[in-house]
């Protein structure tokens, strides 16, 4: 590989860096967006039936957003940890919900 | 092949952290590890979730929970990774001052965050009289957002480790992968945070 | 009830030929003679599962011996390469889907007996009687007669008794096999179980959940009377005069040690609810001390002296004055002689 | 077991060269030994709740140690001999099967080791310091959390210690599958073994954090006066019995999947044939795995969950029998058409089968919600899962050991003593619990101290503590072989039994760095298909070349030995606070030892090419 072509894929993986830096700027400021509104609706005292389901939403998006953007793992290379996390998760999904559910007084 | 040859590379890869076997062998057992810990934190959330009604003669969640604090530690975190991000843009360009600063500035927020979580603790401890031994709900909340805090303050010593062991030589391929994972862990204890203040915070004020 | 009778009889001559196969088990303590509706349910469902299992093993086991005789290697034939099969798709199916087709026929009657044992709906015109697990002992109160009893359940036969069952320390199990499938009694909430046996009896009970060092010996009994019989007990027990005097002078002295040494601080006689320590209203008509040691004046003075040693981490052991043998003896005399009802184990045909 | 090299060096240095070893076959033979004394416990234990219970109201121990014995006997089984020696068989037997040179993280790899070990001295300690903990080896609260004394804190603290040295075996051998196979070894060529360690390693990575949780809790509870399962401060105990089996189902796969590979590798290797339905035996493994997760509940029928979770979990639970049974057919095909070689290892596999296939469908029979009211928490019980765990679990390890004996120590376990220890420990092994279905049924209680004379289950008892003096008997004509064959000379070549995988294709022992030239993997089985073609070796995927190898280092002892002083300062501390010393001083131990290996370089080392050359004939 020559120093020139080596130099412009340099320069061409920090464009792209900038580029994806924009997209994880507009993430963030999601996030806090989402935070304002669940913080908001709580304080704004709406129906419990209302906000609880919402909140929830706005928690696994934000997690989401964590996970993909800031964590990356929508690049590649992440199949095997996606795997894990979401192996995780379903075996979280289930502990959550059953001792929600199943202990009872 | 000189044995240096992870600390004195010629030129950065794309990916520092996975350039070498060593790195992508911590990326990935580092992911994993993440993998368990969600599970570590469902039974967590899951135990207090069931004891969260038991309060005996105590305040109740609604009573007891304060949302002003709590918005504050959840800017804090939030933006601190948002600025681990920068760190890691920095290293993957490697500007190694830069990416110190940017971590430095994680630091920072996170201390902050600790600090508030401590007076949250001291007021609760003192200002409402429930403690980890009132009740159910005392003994699951402690609990709950105590393993978080620690993982918080874990995450500072590691990181603040990284930074002094690493602020003389600069940024090589035998600690980038050691950077990109405290970078993770990082956003991991957000993703934490994240519940915590929906479920216990929020839901808890919600009633 | 009658069609279920019918096929109780040829379920029992099943049990029957388990039986001589295994070597017996005792009457009224194994499952494999139901005396009551949880324990047919449960041994139906047994039966059902086993055939299916045992259809299972066999197929496994004639593959098996076909294997052995057939392909060990033989003489002469060290070298032989056989043929490197990947796999068969025809043979996979089928042993996939015909697992599944004998899975459903074992999860359709799991499914409707499961149920069927938790069906509470009629509770509420039935007797209810609430059991209490404590360690060692099991306390059971018939809250509708203020009844306080322990040790021994008494229930009339063909009746659905629902039991609420709770601790009052650590988990317990309930377990009358010959009757019904087990329950825990746990110390934050209520189950609720039913029971029913068919026939009169003494039946043994067991706690199944480990307890503490006596955990073995928390059993009790289960007399099942005809329903008049019971009418008749609920009434002898509601009439109990605590307080009244014994016929002989040994009881009365008896009776005046059992109230100064504070043992009536634990145990109670008449309807009062029990604390720490065993109702002892019907004690002269139990079957056993302490739920395992032989019923006679010898074992209760033993009992007295030193319980510790016969049921150990028990919590009556050092909590009152040291009795003399024969202060132990005129309590024991007392203690027998409280025999409020005429329905005792004997009406039921004793063990 | 050992080298001449290692003999040269004395014994201080032999010693010091395994404490310090970061290579995956010394912590292999560390797991075993260690593993194997545990064994031993625990079985002792074993023979003691036999010869108490081998008549009725006996007294042959008392009713508070027979609980001791009988908890420490289900938690040293577990937690400390099936699944080290577990471990040991993995560390052995992965990284030379997927050709690999080493593990991802042979420092982790010893801190596994480590912590184990002092987990589980700290777990025996308890012993000899005023008595072992007493709650079950399912410790409910709110007897966990009541019990008197320091047993049940030991229990927490072991197997906290031992646990968090699990979970790093388990990332470990994760990373080093997924990173570390050699050329060409796909996913779908690897060893069965090798896969079943995958799915073990996934499911340890997932079920121990909810153990490690509850331990914590209980911890809490006993230790510094929280209320989680204390009903008069509104805690309740069906959380512990939820993480317990969210932890524990997943657990009996632990233990019983690794033994599924063994299985595998030695069927196909003594049927001289390939493994029968290769991609549905690995589909299987990943399902039982998966459905593994959704059954625990099945512990809990009796807790009064309720009909519409008793059936849902009762149901969940029957559809693993599907997967298992493609798994036995899989291995009956295996064997048909086959020229099977009936030697030790490949008896305890064709003992394994119809004995699985009992605790199998016992296992189902549990399953069925309505009847288990009546087997739970009795001898039925017992009897399923001695049926599985010894007939599936402890039959499988010694399938394991006469197998792969000659890869680990370069020598064969002797013929003779090894088909005498089978068949001692198996007809044993039916004598004493297949009368245990009936007892259980004919109203006998587990964990029951004494059982009362005239309840019909005297004839039974006997019987079965005859049986397990069968077993001891073949445990020890075991020990027996173990020591005469090392002590004999004997030299055994790379490839014993004309195997067929890659840890066949080098020297047994095997160089320290395992591979000289990391091997070409061309289809499943790949020394088999290099065989087939004539050749006796693999084909290299590279040219000779440095290899790199990493440090040894005393910090994982130190670190553990840390943990374990500190696991004493919170024990004690509750009755006098001056044991926080102990706690401070263990905890800066450990995390001393982490710091050090934070800021301290490990670069590891290079094995010279020229040096590969010289040592080559
Ligand atoms: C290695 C360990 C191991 C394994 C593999 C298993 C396997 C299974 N176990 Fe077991 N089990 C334990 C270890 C194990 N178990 C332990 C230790 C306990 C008690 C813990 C304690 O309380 O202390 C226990 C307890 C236990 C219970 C709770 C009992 C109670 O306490 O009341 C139940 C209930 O459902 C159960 C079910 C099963 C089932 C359905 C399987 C299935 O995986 C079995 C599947 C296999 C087969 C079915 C055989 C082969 C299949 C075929 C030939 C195909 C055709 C078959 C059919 C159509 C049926 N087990
Ligand atoms: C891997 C798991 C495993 C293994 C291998 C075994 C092996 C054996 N187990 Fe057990 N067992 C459990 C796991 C295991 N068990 C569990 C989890 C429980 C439940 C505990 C609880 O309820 O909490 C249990 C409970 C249990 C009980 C029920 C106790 C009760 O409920 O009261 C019984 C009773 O018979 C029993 C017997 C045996 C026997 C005879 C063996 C035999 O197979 C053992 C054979 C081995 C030997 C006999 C070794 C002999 C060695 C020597 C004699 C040499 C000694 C020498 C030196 C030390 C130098 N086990
Ligand atoms: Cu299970």
């Amino acid at each position: 590989m020559s120093e020139n072509t080596n130099s412009t894929a340099l320069n061409y993986r920090k464009k792209q860096r900038k580029e994806e830096m924009k997209q994880q700027l507009i993430t963030f400021a999601l996030m806090i967006a989402f935070t304002i509104v669940a913080f908001g609706m709580v304080m704004a005292d709406l129906s419990k039936l209302f906000i609880i389901p919402i909140l929830l939403v706005l928690a696994i998006v934000q997690v989401g957003f964590q996970l993909y953007y800031f964590m990356h793992m929508s690049h590649k290379g992440h199949e095997m940890p996606a795997l894990m996390i979401y192996g995780g998760m379903s075996v979280a999904f289930l502990t959550v919900l059953t001792l929600t559910v199943l202990v009872w007084w | 092949m000189s044995h240096d040859h992870s600390l004195n590379p010629e030129v950065m890869p794309e990916n520092p952290e996975k350039a070498t076997l060593e790195g992508k062998n911590k990326f990935l057992g580092f992911w994993f590890f993440l993998g368990g810990e969600t599970v570590l934190f469902a039974s967590l959330f899951g135990t207090y979730l069931a004891l969260k009604g038991s309060n005996g003669s105590g305040p109740t969640a609604e009573e007891l929970f304060g949302l002003e604090l709590v918005f504050i530690m959840t800017m804090l975190l939030l933006t601190s990774s948002l600025t681990s991000v920068y760190a890691m843009y920095h290293m993957k360009n490697n500007d190694f001052g830069k990416m110190q600063l940017w971590l430095g500035i994680t630091v920072l927020l996170g201390l902050g965050f600790l600090g508030c979580e401590l007076y949250e603790f001291y007021h609760y401890i003192h200002g409402e009289d429930f403690t980890f031994r009132s009740s159910a709900f005392g003994s699951a909340f402690y609990t709950l957002v105590g393993f978080h805090g620690g993982h918080v303050a874990f995450g500072l010593l590691w990181i603040t480790t990284l930074m002094v062991r690493n602020a003389k030589r600069g940024l090589n391929l035998y600690n980038a992968p050691k950077f990109y994972i405290a970078s993770l862990y990082w956003h991991f204890i957000d993703v934490v945070w994240v519940f915590i203040f929906t479920v216990v915070y929020l839901i808890g004020k919600v009633g | 009830m009658k069609g279920w009778m019918g096929k109780f009889r040829a379920l029992f001559l099943f049990s029957s030929l388990l039986l001589v196969l295994s070597g017996c088990g005792k009457e009224n303590l194994t499952a494999f003679v139901p005396e009551g509706y949880g324990a047919e349910v449960s041994l139906n469902l047994i039966i059902i599962s086993l055939a299916v299992m045992i259809f299972v093993i066999l197929v496994v086991m004639i593959v098996y011996t076909m294997v052995l005789v057939k392909f060990r290697k033989k003489k002469g034939q060290e070298d032989f390469i056989p043929k490197q099969t990947e796999g068969n798709k025809a043979l996979e199916v089928i042993w996939t889907v015909i697992p599944i087709i004998l899975l459903i026929i074992i999860a359709v009657p799991t499914v409707t007996a499961t149920f069927d044992l938790a069906d509470d709906s009629k509770a509420k015109d039935s007797i209810n009687i609430n059991v209490t697990g404590n360690q060692y002992w099991w306390h059971f109160s018939y809250n509708k007669e203020e009844i306080q009893t322990s040790q021994d359940l008494y229930i009339p036969t063909d009746t659905r008794v629902y039991l609420n069952l709770k601790s009052s320390d650590v988990i317990h199990s309930f377990w009358v096999p010959s009757i019904s499938g087990k329950m825990d009694a746990n110390p934050e909430n209520e189950n609720t179980m039913y029971i029913e046996a068919y026939e009169e009896g003494v039946y043994w009970g067991k706690c199944a959940e480990l307890c503490g060092p006596s955990h073995s010996l928390m059993d009790f009994k289960v007399i099942a009377v005809s329903p008049e019989e019971y009418e008749q007990w609920v009434q002898d027990m509601k009439n109990v005069d605590p307080e009244a005097q014994p016929e002989t002078a040994s009881a009365q002295e008896g009776q005046k040690l059992f109230q100064e040494n504070s043992c009536i601080g634990c145990h109670a006689i008449g309807s009062s609810p029990a604390a720490v320590g065993p109702n002892l209203t019907n004690f002269g008509d139990r079957t056993r001390v302490a739920g395992v040691l032989d019923h006679d004046k010898e074992t209760i003075v033993n009992w007295l002296l030193n319980p510790d040693e016969l049921k150990p981490g028990n919590k009556m052991a050092g909590n009152y004055p040291k009795l003399s043998e024969e202060e132990a003896s005129k309590i024991a005399d007392y203690l027998l002689q409280l025999q409020p009802s005429e329905i005792t184990p004997e009406s039921a045909g004793n063990e | 077991m050992s080298t001449a090299v290692t003999h040269k060096k004395g014994f201080g240095a032999f010693l010091w060269d395994y404490i310090t070893t970061v290579d995956h076959k010394k912590i292999a033979h560390l797991y075993l030994i260690a593993g194997g004394l545990f064994f031993l416990i625990g079985g002792l234990e074993a023979m003691l709740i036999r010869i108490q219970l081998i008549k009725p109201a006996n007294d042959f121990v008392s009713a508070g140690f027979y609980n001791e014995i009988l908890t420490m006997h289900g938690t040293t089984m577990i937690f400390l001999a099936a699944m080290p020696i577990i471990f040991g068989l993995m560390n052995a037997v992965v990284p030379l099967q997927i050709g690999a040179r080493d593990v991802a993280f042979p420092f982790l790899n010893s801190l596994g080791f480590w912590l184990f070990l002092f987990g589980g001295l700290l777990l025996n300690a308890s012993w000899f310091l005023g008595g072992a903990p007493d709650a079950g080896w399912t410790a409910y609260a709110p007897l966990s959390t009541t019990s008197p004394g320091h047993g049940v804190d030991f229990y927490i603290l072991g197997l906290q210690i031992s646990g968090a040295g699990t979970l790093m075996g388990g990332i470990n051998f994760l990373v080093t599958i997924i990173n570390m196979r050699a050329p060409g070894m796909t996913y779908m060529r690897m060893p069965l073994f090798t896969w079943t360690i995958f799915v073990t390693s996934v499911l340890i990575l997932f079920a121990f954090p909810a153990l490690t949780v509850g331990l914590f809790l209980l911890m809490f509870d006993r230790m510094f006066g929280s209320g989680f399962f204390d009903p008069t401060m509104g805690g309740n105990s069906v959380i512990w019995e939820h993480l317990f089996w969210i932890f524990g189902h997943p657990e009996v796969y632990i233990l019983i999947l690794p033994v599924f590979g063994v299985f595998s590798e030695v069927m196909s290797t003594f049927a001289k044939k390939r493994l029968f339905g290769y991609t549905a035996m690995v589909f299987a493994t990943v399902l039982i795995g998966f459905l593994g997760f959704m059954v625990w509940a099945h512990h809990m029928f009796t807790v009064g969950l309720g009909p519409a979770a008793n059936s849902i979990f009762a149901v969940a639970t029957m559809a693993i029998a599907v997967p298992t049974g493609i798994k036995i057919f899989n291995w009956l095909l295996t064997l048909w058409g086959g020229n099977i070689t009936v030697n030790s290892a490949m008896l305890w596999s064709l003992g394994f089968l119809p004995t699985f296939t009992i605790g199998g469908t016992t296992g189902v029979m549990l399953a069925a919600a309505a009847a288990d009211y009546q087997y739970h928490d009795s001898y039925f019980v017992v009897a399923h899962f001695h049926y599985v765990i010894v007939g599936g679990v402890v039959f499988g390890i010694f399938a394991a050991l006469h197998y792969w004996w000659p890869k680990m120590f370069g020598k064969i376990l002797n013929e003779k003593l090894g088909k005498l220890t089978f068949w001692l420990f198996f007809i044993g092994f039916h004598l004493t619990f297949f009368i245990q279905h009936f007892l259980g049924l004919m109203g006998m209680p587990r964990r029951y101290w004494v059982f009362l004379p005239d309840q019909g289950l005297d004839t039974g008892n006997l019987i079965s503590t005859i049986g397990a003096f069968f077993m001891a008997a073949g445990t020890i004509v075991f020990l027996i072989n173990v020591i005469s064959t090392s002590v004999k000379k004997q030299e055994v070549a790379g490839d014993p039994w004309d195997g067929r995988t890659l840890e066949w294709s080098i020297p047994s022992p095997p160089e320290h760095y395992n591979f000289k030239q990391l091997p070409l993997v061309r289809g499943l089985d790949p020394l088999w298909v290099e065989k087939t073609e004539g050749r006796k070796e693999m084909t290299p995927a590279e040219p000779l070349g440095d290899i790199h190898m990493p440090n040894n280092s005393i910090l994982p002892f130190v670190m553990s030995l840390g943990f374990f002083i500190a696991g004493f300062g919170f024990i004690y501390q509750v009755d006098d606070l001056s044991w926080l010393t102990a706690v401070f001083v263990g905890m800066g131990i450990a995390l001393g030892a982490m710091f050090v290996r934070s800021v301290k370089d490990d670069l590891g080392y290079h094995i010279h090419k020229e040096d590969l050359e010289k040592g080559a004939k």
